[in-house]
């Protein structure tokens, strides 16, 4: 069976959520358990995945029987087999500490929620998995939609919020498109490894340079690069929170993985960084992101918006570590996909676990946090100090590598970034930390004891929860394996 | 915003424009596009596929995979539609007063608050902007709807044939009871396909494709690769393909006809699915 | 190929394109724009692909105007620009 | 050197992390998990007891955790140095527990919970410092220790803790943040390594002068926990803290740690040889001597008790720096050995504040005349380890003075000796008159009764214990003196 | 320029696109009305459609469907040249039904939008927002 989990990793998550399609007509109670079974099912084909990519290398999956060009193939090789697993996860455990919020918030459509949040991470799997570029199209455009109609069932400023992130998504997936038709009819193939084969005797073609500038371009509107950003913040605060804490955490690092796929395999590192020679220019455009991401999150009295530009600065992060050309650089970029997308999962799940016990996130809501919900906000302070970038959180660990690869590449204007962001994120978490930890604040130097009144979130939501929390750690210890086994075949040989 | 709007406009079609410098002429024949992978589909459907119209052999089987979640992108706007803008029964606020309509006499009556109807066929429930439909309208349309549905049919069938596939025809059908719900009224339409029905028919499209292709793995083939369908339908490998590619193309009509039927509902009524328009 | 005719059809979808973002009447926008849709197939049943242009009238020009009209009439036909 | 694999020292750093789900459901019965608090810091103190003999044979327990990349791993070396700071603060934490229990109760504070479990996190932080072999291991604990401490400074939750709680953050995890990462990943760029050595890894590569001056100065005020001046201003401010952490962290292990940490660079990272030959020890020799004088003249003037303490002990903590700093054995030895000395008499100074605190209630030196009637036993015990601080004898304080005024001369640098003496005679200045004002003010200007009230016993017997240890220190200065010269032997070879 | 004309000539169906798709973007980021946008954005997506049908255009050739697929003669040799490009087509149908799925979710926010704010405009709706 190994060697078809390829195919299951996307079509058990697709049948199933057909099959919560019909059972929310027949019984609503059935979509919870079909949905997580499907995504086990999903985790579970994509870490034999990486396991199977580790023992023999690149897997081949020719879907149709037929052999690549001609047919669609998925490829996957280690930096998918590092993806995927991620993907898988995140969503499984979404889903499972997200039931009640579902149940609180959508009583009547539980159907059609699990229906689309199955579908969204079928998509995003898709696109990971995929080797052909258009297949990927159409795989981002079924996760652009059904994360459209996710994000726009929230408060009342949520559909036009949507609708603009509607807007930018569709301008990105078709610019996307169209790079891929430039590509398309300079090469003739739509493969993304047998383009990478054709292209070196087109790298001084216009059209090839108009495609790279058009694809990045439009994956940069996806995954919310500064100053593409605008759609973001708004689009991720407004959502329901079971949703909000889906997206968030994947659909930029997904695009990130795009973004990396399009430099590495289609367009190849020689006509990147040697051919075009553009990287100082977009690793500044990074610094800038990470600045203003952070200055913005800054300006924020409000704890779910201050993360969604947490997450813009993030993404300043990872494109800049992917665009320094060295290796220390692209290593920080794949590790900070990994460990961003469970920081931001952590963070937001946080939030969800607040907003269902005390229907807000503003930072007025939060006083008394720390007493009224102790262990949601214990699994904030451990997100917290991730994306702060204490270690032994993996946070730190992938600051480590981008630092490093911007002292290697002299890139100082993206080391002080880097630390000017962290500072910063200390700034911001430590605030909320102050709301929670001192408000109401004690009369007469705290010596009365406050019998505090505990309003913990349920079990299935603090689970997941601490298993995130508690991954932060694990991972940010395996760092030195997964670097030495996974993220550095993921750098093409040859490369500085 | 206006001139930010230009100045982008402006920069784009500018690199396009820069880009297009160095496409290879219009309609060459020698292009790479042209020379490339397309002989191989050209030369080959026939062989591999038994399928004269090579769009619809590319389309459900070279690349079959694409066209399944063509599909399921269709589904998913449909429950998104459904997700964004159906109001539940829970949620809507029954009108106080209601309204009947006898249907042989056009007689209306209107019903306070608290009092109801005993069901009878002679009474039709109508909403208070109800307008009588045209006859010539409504007659025409009745005439019209059954060819329109038969040639869907024959789009789907002879899609392997002729221009047209499970998609246009599927397109087609869904119009068709569109056009019912045009010429007479939403109610009627929900009548003859009620909402689950609709919302069942959607998945089960879909299933059928994704279904097939899991068929195909379950006989120890690749997904999606029809050709393993030949021991069970009996026939040689190339003509399997050729079954397969007519089974997808109705799991995507039916996809497809169910999905459109239910964005038109939702969006014509806002989710009420009262009156539509 | 007859390019006249090409070059009509052309023309005739940039006037219509133009024409539904430039109209102040959202109704009016909506059947311009299936007429660019029309315009559109036709073009593309000239270049010879037939499946496209067949899609794109039944979609396009059918079913989208059908949607749009649907929105304009739950929603409003007024708009500023 | 031999070398010893042994899983010890992690035991050693994690034995207090074990105990807090324990402390955490014990929580509604305080004598269970007081016992747990104790369990722990006897175990913690006899795990690392147990790794002594093999240190002073002259071997090193190593034990790696986790190798991230190469030259960067999670990996702890027991060395004479670390052993030295370790026995110091697992076996002040026995005596901090007792104290805690006794100020805590007495006080009635709240969250004691939260304090107990925080305070073996940071104890934990502190151990796993002082046995780190490289730079990221002593830079994670670092961090911990930091962001474990905050909880501790701002326990009272009110508007003076919050605005202590920030300074405090602002200081010590924003000068991490920005000055010792950087200046660690340069390093590491570097020298491919980050592991500490004898030679110092920084010794052979090629940076330039100035870049290695611009390094050194990232990490000595990168490292804030040593209140270098300017990165001091935290330490008053974190006084707001119960007493007990404020003679344990900034008293003991977390300032130590951020000394601890400086000597750490200077003979792990730099080596003695290239700070030397680039005159980099004078420039840190330079800003220690600054900060001393300066500490000890704002000591000078001030009224709050724990305040007076706070900049006694910004000075002290130079007094490390300057002595590792002058690169004489002699001098080294008198610092590494002041880690030692500085924190069983700078302890006791911060338990008869408590202690005054839980008795009377009296913060300020100004409403403490006459109080040495009133509690006897505490003044007494002030007054010894004030002489240990000021460093005479009958004290420790005075070998480890000792040391560092011969290293002075050893160094040729008189200037340093005048500054020492000088300083001392300042400490005197500020300590003395407050035991004077104690016992002999005039009985109209005593502001307490005739009558003997000490505080609850869980404080004085820890301070009596602290006292009486300060002064067997000065006739039996070992482990600690013999453990301070084998690292300087191992460093320079004499 | 003769050399100039002939490609503007030879070229002007990608022009048309070109054109096409400024036309699109420029009224998704500068028209004011929500339901123009979408109706630009479907604008944009047609002009990408366009291109690639014209990427598929070959000179002297037929409709990619086979002549006397079945029959007498189902067999005979095919030449490639004799045939458009099937493969960008079979793209755009995907296209397409891409711009109609969007066409339909973007239709049911506004619908959403107008229940809550009762217009389309998106001025009036963001000074709404901000008056709360």
């Amino acid at each position: 069976m190994s060697e078809q989990y390829p195919a299951l990793l996307v079509i058990v998550p697709l049948l199933s959520a057909l099959v919560v399609s019909v059972a929310g007509w027949v019984n609503k109670r059935w979509c919870f358990p079909i949905a997580v079974a499907a995504l086990s099912v999903s985790a579970w084909s994509s870490v034999g995945l990486l396991f199977r990519v580790l023992n023999e290398g690149v897997i081949v999956y020719k879907l149709g029987g037929w052999s690549p060009p001609m047919g669609i193939a998925y490829y996957i090789d280690y930096l998918n087999g590092l993806v995927l697993p991620v993907v898988s996860i995140v969503a499984l455990l979404n889903l499972i500490s997200s039931k009640r919020t579902v149940e609180q918030q959508f009583p009547d459509k539980t159907g059609p929620f699990y229906t689309l949040y199955v579908l969204m991470v079928t998509g995003l799997l898709g696109i990971v998995v995929t080797g052909d570029a258009f297949n990927l199209y159409v795989l981002l455009e079924i996760a652009s939609l059904t994360g459209y109609g996710l994000l726009a069932m929230g408060e009342e400023r949520a559909p036009l919020a949507t609708l603009n992130y509607l807007y930018m998504g569709t301008i990105g997936a078709c610019f996307y498109l169209l790079g891929i038709g430039y590509l398309y009819i300079v090469t003739g193939s739509l493969n993304m490894v047998d383009i990478a084969r054709l292209l070196p005797p087109l790298y001084q073609s216009k059209a090839v340079l108009a495609a790279f500038i058009i694809c990045m371009v439009g994956v940069w509107l996806k995954m919310a690069f500064f100053p593409l950003h605008a759609w973001l913040p708004n689009a991720y605060t407004f959502a329901n929170s079971a949703s909000s804490s889906l997206i968030a955490p994947l659909v930029t690092k997904v695009m990130v993985y795009v973004m990396i796929r399009l430099m590495l395999t289609i367009f190849t590192p020689k006509f990147v960084f040697n051919t075009l020679a553009v990287h100082d220019a977009v690793v500044w455009l990074a610094v800038i992101a990470i600045a203003m991401g952070a200055v913005l999150a800054l300006k924020e009295r409000n704890l779910k918006k201050m993360l969604t530009y947490i997450v813009v600065a993030e993404v300043g992060y990872m494109v800049g570590g992917a665009w320094l050309g060295n290796r220390a650089g692209l290593t920080g970029a794949v590790l900070h996909i990994v460990n961003d997308a469970l920081m931001t999962l952590c963070v937001f799940l946080v939030v969800g676990n607040i907003v269902y016990k005390i229907k807000g996130y503003a930072f007025g809501d939060l006083k008394g946090l720390f007493a009224k919900m102790p262990f949601t906000m214990g699994a904030f302070v451990i997100g917290a100090l991730s994306i702060i970038g204490v270690p032994p959180t993996c946070g730190f660990f992938s600051k480590w590598y981008l630092i490093l690869g911007a002292i290697q590449a002299h890139q100082y204007g993206f080391m002080v970034a880097l630390l000017f962001s962290s500072l910063i994120n200390v700034v911001l978490f430590f605030r909320v930390f102050e709301i929670g930890f001192y408000e109401p604040f004690s009369d007469h130097e705290g010596h009365e004891h406050h019998p505090a009144v505990m309003a913990e979130a349920p079990l299935t939501m603090l689970v997941p929860l601490y298993v995130v929390a508690i991954s932060l750690i694990l991972v940010g210890l395996y760092t030195g394996d997964i670097v030495n086994h996974i993220v550095q075949f993921v750098i093409p040989k040859g490369f500085m | 915003m206006k001139i930010i709007g230009l100045i982008i406009t402006v920069v784009t079609g500018a690199l396009l424009i820069y880009a297009a410098a160095d496409f290879p002429a219009w309609s060459d024949p020698a292009s790479p596009a042209s020379t490339y992978l397309s002989p191989h589909f050209i030369e080959k459907t026939m062989e591999e596929t038994s399928v004269p119209n090579i769009v619809t052999a590319v389309l459900a089987d070279y690349r079959g995979f694409d066209t399944m979640f063509e599909t399921t992108v269709i589904f998913s706007a449909g429950v998104v539609c459904f997700f964004l803008l159906r109001i539940s029964r829970r949620e809507e606020e029954e009108p106080e007063t209601r309204y009947y309509r006898h249907v042989l006499t056009g007689v209306t009556i209107q019903l306070k608050e608290g009092y109801k109807m005993p069901p009878s066929a002679d009474f039709e429930r109508i909403d208070a902007v109800w307008t009588p439909p045209d006859l010539i309208i409504k007659t025409g349309c009745r005439i019209l709807i059954p060819f329109v549905q038969l040639f869907a049919l024959y789009v789907i069938a002879h899609g392997h044939h002729s221009p047209g596939g499970g998609f246009q025809g599927g397109v087609i059908l869904g119009a068709s009871v569109i056009l019912l719900a045009i010429s007479h009224d939403l109610r009627t339409a929900v009548r003859r396909m009620s909402e689950k029905l609709i919302g069942i028919l959607c998945a089960v499209g879909v299933f059928i494709y994704a279904g097939t292709g899991a068929l195909c793995l379950l006989l120890k083939q690749n997904f999606l690769d029809y050709s393993a369908l030949a021991g069970v339908l009996h026939v040689d490998p190339i003509t399997a393909r050729s079954h397969g590619i007519l089974i997808v193309e109705i799991g995507v009509g039916i996809a497809v006809l169910a999905t459109m039927i239910w964005i038109y509902n939702n969006i014509s009524s806002a989710g009420r699915y009262r009156q539509g328009l | 190929m007859i390019w006249p005719i090409d070059l009509a059809i052309l023309t005739l979808v940039v006037i219509a394109g133009i024409g539904a973002l430039m109209v102040k009447d959202l109704l009016g926008a909506a059947i311009l724009f299936g007429a660019y849709s029309f315009m559109m197939c036709l073009l593309w049943s000239i270049m010879g692909a037939v499946d496209v242009a067949f899609t794109e009238a039944s979609v396009g020009a059918g079913v989208s105007t059908v949607f749009f009209v649907a929105a304009v009439f739950r929603t409003s036909r007024r708009t500023k620009d | 050197m031999e070398t010893i694999t042994s899983i010890r020292p992690l035991l050693a750093v994690l034995v207090s992390l074990l105990i807090i789900p324990l402390v955490v459901v014990s929580s509604r019965s305080p004598n269970v998990r007081e016992t747990w608090t104790f369990v722990a810091a006897v175990a913690k103190f006899l795990i690392v007891l147990s790794m002594l003999p093999a240190i002073l044979r002259g071997t090193e327990i190593v034990y790696t955790v986790v190798q991230f990349m190469p030259g960067a791993a999670i990996k702890f070396r027991v060395d004479a140095l670390g052993m030295l700071f370790a026995l110091v603060s697992s076996s002040l934490w026995i005596i901090t527990s007792a104290y805690s229990i006794g100020y805590m109760r007495g006080l009635k504070e709240h969250g004691q919970t939260r304090y107990f479990c925080f305070f073996a996190i940071c104890l934990s932080a502190t151990i796993g410092a002082a046995f780190s072999a490289n730079l990221l291991t002593l830079y994670l604990f670092y961090e911990i220790l930091s962001l474990a401490t905050y909880p501790l400074v701002t326990h009272h939750q009110d508007l003076e803790a919050r605005s202590s709680g920030r300074k405090y953050l602002l200081y010590v995890v924003g000068a991490s943040i920005g000055l010792v990462l950087p200046a660690m990943l340069i390093c590491y760029n570097l020298a491919g390594t980050l592991e500490f050595s004898k030679n110092g890894i920084l010794a052979g590569t090629a940076a330039s002068p100035s870049l290695l001056f611009i390094l050194l100065f990232m990490f000595v005020f990168g490292f804030a926990k040593s209140a270098i001046m300017p990165m001091h201003s935290w330490l008053p401010a974190a006084m707001v803290a119960p007493t007990p952490v404020s003679a344990l962290l900034h008293a003991v292990a977390v300032v130590k740690v951020g000394v601890f940490s400086i000597v750490r660079i200077l003979t792990g990272v730099f080596g003695i040889q290239l700070l030397s030959s680039s005159h980099l020890g004078m420039a840190v020799c330079c800003v220690a001597a600054f900060t001393i004088l300066v500490g000890s003249f704002i000591a000078l003037s001030q009224d709050g008790l724990k305040r007076l303490l706070a900049f006694s002990t910004i000075a002290q903590l130079s007094y490390i720096v300057l002595g590792v700093a002058l690169l004489s054995p002699k001098g080294m030895t008198g610092g590494m050995l002041h880690i030692a000395m500085h924190a069983f008499g700078k302890i006791t100074l911060f338990f008869c504040a408590g202690a005054i605190f839980v008795a009377t209630g009296k913060k300020n030196i100004s409403e403490m005349i006459g109080i040495g009637r009133r509690m006897p036993v505490t003044m007494a015990a002030f007054f010894i380890a004030s002489l240990s601080i000021i460093g005479m004898p009958p004290c420790g304080g005075f070998i480890s003075k000792w040391y560092l005024a011969l290293g002075t001369l050893q160094a040729h640098q008189i200037g340093f000796l005048v500054v020492l003496l000088f300083s001392s005679l300042l400490n005197a200045c500020y300590f003395i008159p407050i035991t004077y004002k104690a016992f002999f003010c005039r009985p109209e200007d005593a502001m307490f009764e005739n009558k003997v009230q000490e505080a609850p016993v869980f404080c004085v017997v820890p301070l009596v214990i602290t006292a009486t240890i300060s002064v067997i220190l000065l006739f039996y200065p070992q482990p600690f003196l013999r453990l301070a010269r084998m690292m300087v032997q191992s460093i320079t070879g004499v | 320029m003769t050399d100039l004309i002939s490609m503007v000539v030879a070229k002007y169906n990608y022009w048309i696109y070109i054109t096409l798709m400024m036309i699109g973007l420029y009224a998704m980021i500068a028209k004011n009305n929500l339901v123009k946008k979408i109706v630009g954005m479907n604008i944009f997506q047609t002009a990408i459609i366009l291109f690639y049908v014209s990427i598929g255009v070959k000179k002297g050739a037929t409709i990619p469907i086979l002549e006397h697929g079945h029959g007498p003669n189902a067999h005979h040799v095919v030449h490639a040249v004799d045939y458009i490009n099937p493969l960008p087509h079979v793209l755009m149908l995907t296209a397409i039904v891409v711009g109609v799925a969007t066409l339909g979710v973007a239709l049911a926010l506004a619908i959403r939008i107008y229940n809550n704010y009762n217009t389309l405009e998106e001025d009036e709706i963001l000074a709404q927002v901000r008056e709360k």
